[in-house]
């Protein structure tokens, strides 16, 4: 029981992290990211490899973020230059590249056989007590991204948004937000996901390109719609609602049981598609959030 | 060699045509509502499964399921805007996206919910093909071709020969004008909203006859078909079905140099290096003129 | 008789007046101007008429109709049309398509042949695009559009912005004409002196408020008016 | 599946129940993906505190669940054809019902020499599944000395496949072997038809099903499958059957895993019997190779293993999948057998060795 609560909870905080590698980007930059996904990918192979080739866990974390950063940047670059809406398909198409080359390039990332036998950490304390310390290096991780975007945003370069984002005249004026903050800004939120991946692939112990497919970006939409766009808060709450709603469709089979069965994906698909659909139409703003940029 | 060549293009055009229908009934949405609908995909997918339910109830005429398709599609379409996208107007592109992408995945899960996760297969007999110095051309592919014509000048019959097709061009083209003009928005919107359901109909049953019919079958589709859509230039439909067969040919003829897993990739390069190049996209855009 | 009154209207972005608290009226075969310069809330005011501003308060009548019940597209079958700044013309469309798209919403089928008529520039472009066309020929026919529906008032903003001195000087004699076929004017312009010399009646805006009105003569007559919004000569 | 395995634990509660306990069968959708496997395991673990997870088949799913289950000591059966599952098998509580993909590929190579072809292409989907089967045909084709014309791997879910198969009929094989599922085999076959690919097709058995048949209709005669010798034709098959028809409606040779999922099932429960209902999972997997392998008198049901073990005899469950004679690593004997479509239905021709 408690190992179950742990890994659902672990989850979370995965898609917490990467609800928030969104508010930085969409939330606060108003940046469409649609290749979450593919960041997320980079991640959790970068840190798999590094590990799995006998150097230290945190070594591997370390390299995730960075190399995350570092595939953001020609993105990043475009998108200063970019109408919104060409960048949000860009973002998808470079998320889909990345699963084509991890697919492909089998000498290096095992391809479609995935990557078995991930290094977990703590892994001499059994279950309940190796899942609690993940937890809260999970847990670490996000209140450490969490102040990481608070100084960010309450920094100079926050008010600055702030100040052209409350001033029409000021937003026609200079334009677009500065190219240079905006590019930095942007490969941040790609670390964070690439961090979320790592921590992702260290506790599942196997990642495959199956797992880094498209739908994945939209689920993390999804968290932070539900949970209020430029909520940080939010972000906890959308990743929960989402997990909530994936894992808590699994207990309606169990009160009645033999009834539903493999339809159930069916339904949870329909479940998700119109809690999308009513959040947009009727709590734009989200369950935490007060004004929904467009 | 050269005959090798040729057979990729004509593959590539094939290809072209489904992605280039998929990208017109994508681009008349973008036109006149401003956001990529991601839930053009499944309606496809409708589209197909209403041919399949008329093969089902024991029709073999595909004209017959044609027209069911288009019938469900129509429907399902305007009711889309009707119950939905209708009250989102002025919202922002990632709010009308993000509530397609809650569409679509409503509307699969229903499909799947009822059809099941097991393939369908349209029941034609296969024939054999024509060679023409080498190159062969199959005759479903040539009917295809002629149905994905015949949508694609009808869709423009309807648009620049009718007085409807006006006002939808004029609404697009700038709506507050046309609210200002004294057109009436709505009675614009529904029909447009129909022949988008028609053309994702027609979408359907050709990847249908082509392919299987599962309930993931148009929404795999959906990523081609935006890149064709920028390609052609946003909103405009000749540009949208042109690069969805420039983008077929492009794939294709790219697979013996790069090999069939990356050729997927290549329509996004390309994507890349028109958006850096050439933002408006290939052939110009309401976009341009505006 | 008054055709278009104002009363105390005001119109909002957001949370922010653009122009408050605003009395106009234009009657039957009257141009009345309303001058200002940049920012002052002309365009607002022409928006507010047509029903194209979000959020707007006070009462508005045209021909005794409440325009606050009528959708934007419907004020257009009550008589009022509408020549914008810019984006005055569909340009995808043809000039012929320009004008036919209008052509059902009053209901005057082959009313295009008499408008070629008054503008013969425009049926000599007939199939072409109006993007093609000059700034001069898009505003005649942005007016011709507007004439397309038999309207008892126009509303134009600022038809001469983009254009060169000659051409403002053909827009505003065309203006002049149109009282003559029954249409009354309701112009917005940054041009006040040529505006008003063509007007029955004007309009002072500056800062979203009328701060002077009166017959068009005596506005232009006014030094002290002059010096500070209507420029020097 | 499920419906097979439900079935299958009812014959068993039937029969009275393994070692006086009834089964419960808690299902729980893996949505064919991994993370969503591991959490629905992980699941059925705590929550349900169930003893056995059966019925995996993704290879990805069955790989991002294995360690876990592994650590838990949960006897896990699938039928997931990757070979990096020995690698996750340390407890010698996995056991899968099915050959390896790879093995598949080799009989696939074997049957085609058999048949006496000479000039051999392979294509195969470009996952996990379809790689390995298009690897193993190839290695046993090179083995063998025979060339392999032309290897193409292609990404699923396109919505044509005409240049691949260009490639693949470039230099004029007489057969191409196919590592595909059933929806690409589908569109490949068709479209070689219309394309006028003078071309044999060849493929694993659970792409080859009547949906297949049904699909490309009169052209799919002559097309050869080839898979782990299920017992076909034999009475324990034929009586499941019948039965499953009977219970559940449909006809289980229409999906390869139904006789799978159902002799899962019972070889558990005979397990669990001879084991005397032990709470350790170690005991029962070892019992689990004692009841389904020589020596002991055949049995192909429960029911009848039930019996025989009360009387103290050695039982051997050979079920309506196969023989099922499990080795260390959890895989079964793998004897193959060819078939081809003949008069729309898949006929047996020859056993492979």
């Amino acid at each position: 029981m408690l190992s179950y609560l742990l890994a659902i909870l672990i989850i979370v905080g995965v898609y917490t992290l990467l609800t928030q590698c969104l508010n930085l980007h969409y939330g606060f930059m108003g940046l469409i990211n649609f290749g979450v996904v593919g960041f997320f990918a980079i991640g959790a192979y970068t840190s798999a490899l590094i590990a799995i080739a006998g150097y230290p866990i945190l070594l591997g974390v370390l390299g995730a973020i960075v190399l995350a950063s570092l595939s953001a940047w020609p993105l990043g670059v475009l998108a200063t230059r970019l109408r919104e809406d060409y960048l949000a398909i860009v973002t998808l198409g470079f998320a889909e590249v990345v699963r084509i080359v991890v697919t492909s390039e089998s000498w290096l990332t095992n391809g479609v056989q995935g990557l078995p036998g991930i290094p977990q950490p703590f892994s001499s304390l059994g279950p309940n007590a190796q899942g609690l310390a993940f937890l809260g290096i999970v847990l670490a991780c996000n209140l450490a991204v969490l102040a990481l975007i608070m100084r960010l945003a309450h920094g100079p370069f926050g008010r600055l948004v702030e100040a052209i984002r409350d001033d029409e005249v000021a937003a026609s004026a200079l334009g677009k937000y500065p190219t240079g903050p905006r590019i930095q800004i942007f490969m941040i939120g790609a670390g964070i996901a690439g961090l979320a991946g790592a921590l992702y692939g260290h506790y599942i112990s196997y990642i495959v390109p199956d797992q880094f497919v498209p739908i994945v970006t939209f689920y993390v939409w999804m968290a932070m719609i539900m949970g209020g766009v430029g909520s940080l808060p939010g972000s906890f709450i959308g990743a929960a609602i989402l997990i909530g709603l994936f894992e808590g469709t699994r207990f309606i089979d169990d009160a009645f049981p033999g009834s539903i069965g493999v339809e159930m994906a069916s339904l949870r698909l329909v479940f998700i598609g119109l809690a999308l659909v009513l959040f947009m139409r009727f709590r734009p703003q989200g369950i935490m959030g007060t004004r929904m940029q467009s | 060699m050269l005959t090798m060549y040729f057979n990729l293009v004509v593959n590539g055009i094939v290809l072209g045509l489904v992605i280039g229908l998929a990208a017109l009934a994508l681009t008349l949405v973008y036109a006149v509502a401003r956001f990529p609908n991601a839930a053009t995909g499944d309606m496809i997918t409708v589209g197909a499964y209403a041919g399949i339910g008329v093969q089902v109830l024991g029709s073999r005429n595909t004209l017959l399921q044609g027209s069911a398709a288009i019938a469900a599609c129509t429907i399902l379409s305007m009711a889309y805007y009707w119950f939905v996208f209708r009250y989102l107007r002025g919202r922002g592109m990632v709010a009308l996206l993000l509530t397609s992408i809650g569409l679509a995945l409503f509307t699969r899960g229903i499909l799947s919910f009822f059809a099941g996760h097991e393939q369908f297969v349209f029941q034609i007999p296969l024939v054999e093909p024509y060679v023409i110095y080498g190159v062969i051309i199959q005759a479903s592919d040539l009917w295809l071709a002629v149905v994905a014509l015949l949508s694609v000048v009808a869709t423009f019959a309807i648009l620049f020969l009718t007085p409807i097709g006006r006002r939808m061009r004029a609404v697009a083209d700038n709506r507050d004008l046309a609210r200002a003009s004294g057109i009436r928005a709505e009675s614009v919107m529904i029909p447009l909203w129909g022949i988008v359901g028609a053309v994702s109909a027609i979408a359907g049953i050709i990847l249908g006859i082509k392919t299987v019919v599962m309930p993931e079958t148009g929404w795999l589709l959906l990523l081609p078909s935006f890149t064709a859509m920028i390609l052609g230039g946003l909103g405009s439909p000749i540009g949208a079905v042109l690069a969805g067969i420039a983008l077929g040919v492009a794939q294709e003829v790219a697979s013996p140099f790069v090999g069939f897993t990356y050729k997927i990739a290549v329509s996004f390069l390309v994507l890349l290096v028109l958006l850096i190049v050439r933002p408006q996209g290939l052939f110009g855009s309401l976009e341009e003129v505006r | 008789m008054t055709y278009l009154e104002l009363r105390g209207v005001s119109a909002a972005y957001q949370d922010v007046n653009i122009v408050s608290n605003i009395d106009i009226d234009v009657d039957e075969r009257e141009i009345v101007a309303v001058a200002g310069t940049n920012g002052a809330g002309k365009s607002t005011i022409i928006k507010t008429i047509m029903g194209l501003m979000p959020r707007c308060r006070g009462t508005m009548t045209f021909l005794g109709h409440n325009l606050f019940d009528y959708a934007a597209e419907d004020r257009v079958r009550l008589g009022i049309s509408y020549v914008p700044q810019v984006a005055n013309v569909f340009s995808s469309l043809t000039v012929l398509e320009n004008l036919k798209v209008v052509e059902g919403v009053r209901d005057f089928p082959g009313r295009s042949t008499e408008i070629f008529d008054l503008f013969p520039v425009l049926a000599q472009r007939r199939r072409a695009r109006a993007s093609s066309l000059s700034g001069g020929e898009r505003q005649q026919l942005a007016l011709a559009r507007a004439l397309m529906s038999k309207p008892s008032l126009i509303v134009m903003d600022e038809p001469t912005a983009a254009l060169s001195p000659a051409l403002a000087t053909q827009v505003f004699t065309m203006v002049r004409q149109l009282p003559d076929i029954g249409v009354a004017v309701l112009i917005v312009e940054q041009r006040a002196r040529q505006a008003l010399a063509v007007s029955t009646r004007g309009y002072i805006l500056d800062s979203g408020n009328i701060v002077m009105a009166g017959p068009a003569a005596d506005l232009l007559a006014d030094t002290r008016m002059a010096d500070l919004y209507l420029g020097r000569e | 599946m499920q419906k097979a395995i439900l079935f299958s634990a009812q014959d068993v509660n039937a029969a009275g129940g393994a070692a006086g306990r009834m089964f419960e069968v808690i299902s729980e959708d893996s949505e064919t993906s991994p993370a969503a496997g591991f959490l629905a395991a992980k699941k059925l673990v705590e929550i349900n505190e169930v003893r056995a997870v059966l019925g995996t088949w993704s290879s990805a799913v069955t790989l991002a669940v294995a360690p876990m289950l592994d650590s838990a000591g949960i006897i896990h059966m699938t039928n997931a054809g990757t070979s990096a599952l020995a690698q996750a098998n340390k407890a010698g509580l996995i056991f899968r019902f099915s050959a390896p993909s790879e093995r598949t590929g080799v009989s696939l190579a074997q049957g085609a020499i058999a048949q006496g072809f000479k000039r051999i292409a392979i294509m195969g989907i470009n996952n996990a599944s379809g790689r390995e089967v298009a690897e193993g045909a190839r290695k046993a084709l090179e083995a063998a000395g025979v060339e392999v014309v032309s290897e193409v791997i292609y990404q699923p879910d396109q919505p044509s496949y005409r240049s691949e198969i260009q490639q693949a009929v470039v230099g004029k094989p007489e057969v191409l072997i196919l590592g595909s599922f059933l929806p690409d085999m589908t569109i490949i076959v068709r479209e070689a038809i219309q394309s006028g690919a003078n071309v044999k097709f060849m493929a694993p058995a659970w792409a080859v099903t009547p949906k297949l048949i049904e699909a490309i209709g009169p052209g799919s005669e002559g097309i050869m499958s080839a898979d782990y010798v299920s017992a076909h034709g034999t009475p324990a098959y034929s009586a499941f059957a019948k039965r499953f028809e009977d219970a559940v409606g449909s006809d289980p040779s229409g999906n390869y895993y139904a006789s799978c999922a159902y002799d899962m099932v019972q070889s558990l429960a005979l397990a669990f019997e001879a084991a005397g209902g032990s709470d350790d999972n170690t005991v029962i997997a070892n019992a689990l190779r004692e009841v389904s392998s020589p020596p002991g008198q055949t049995v192909s049901s429960f029911a009848e293993g039930k019996r025989l073990l009360k009387e103290g005899e050695k039982i051997n469950y050979e079920g309506a999948s196969g023989p099922l004679d499990f080795d260390d690593k959890g895989d079964v004997e793998a004897l193959f057998k060819l078939s081809v479509v003949s008069n729309g239905e898949v006929q047996q021709v020859r056993v492979l060795k």
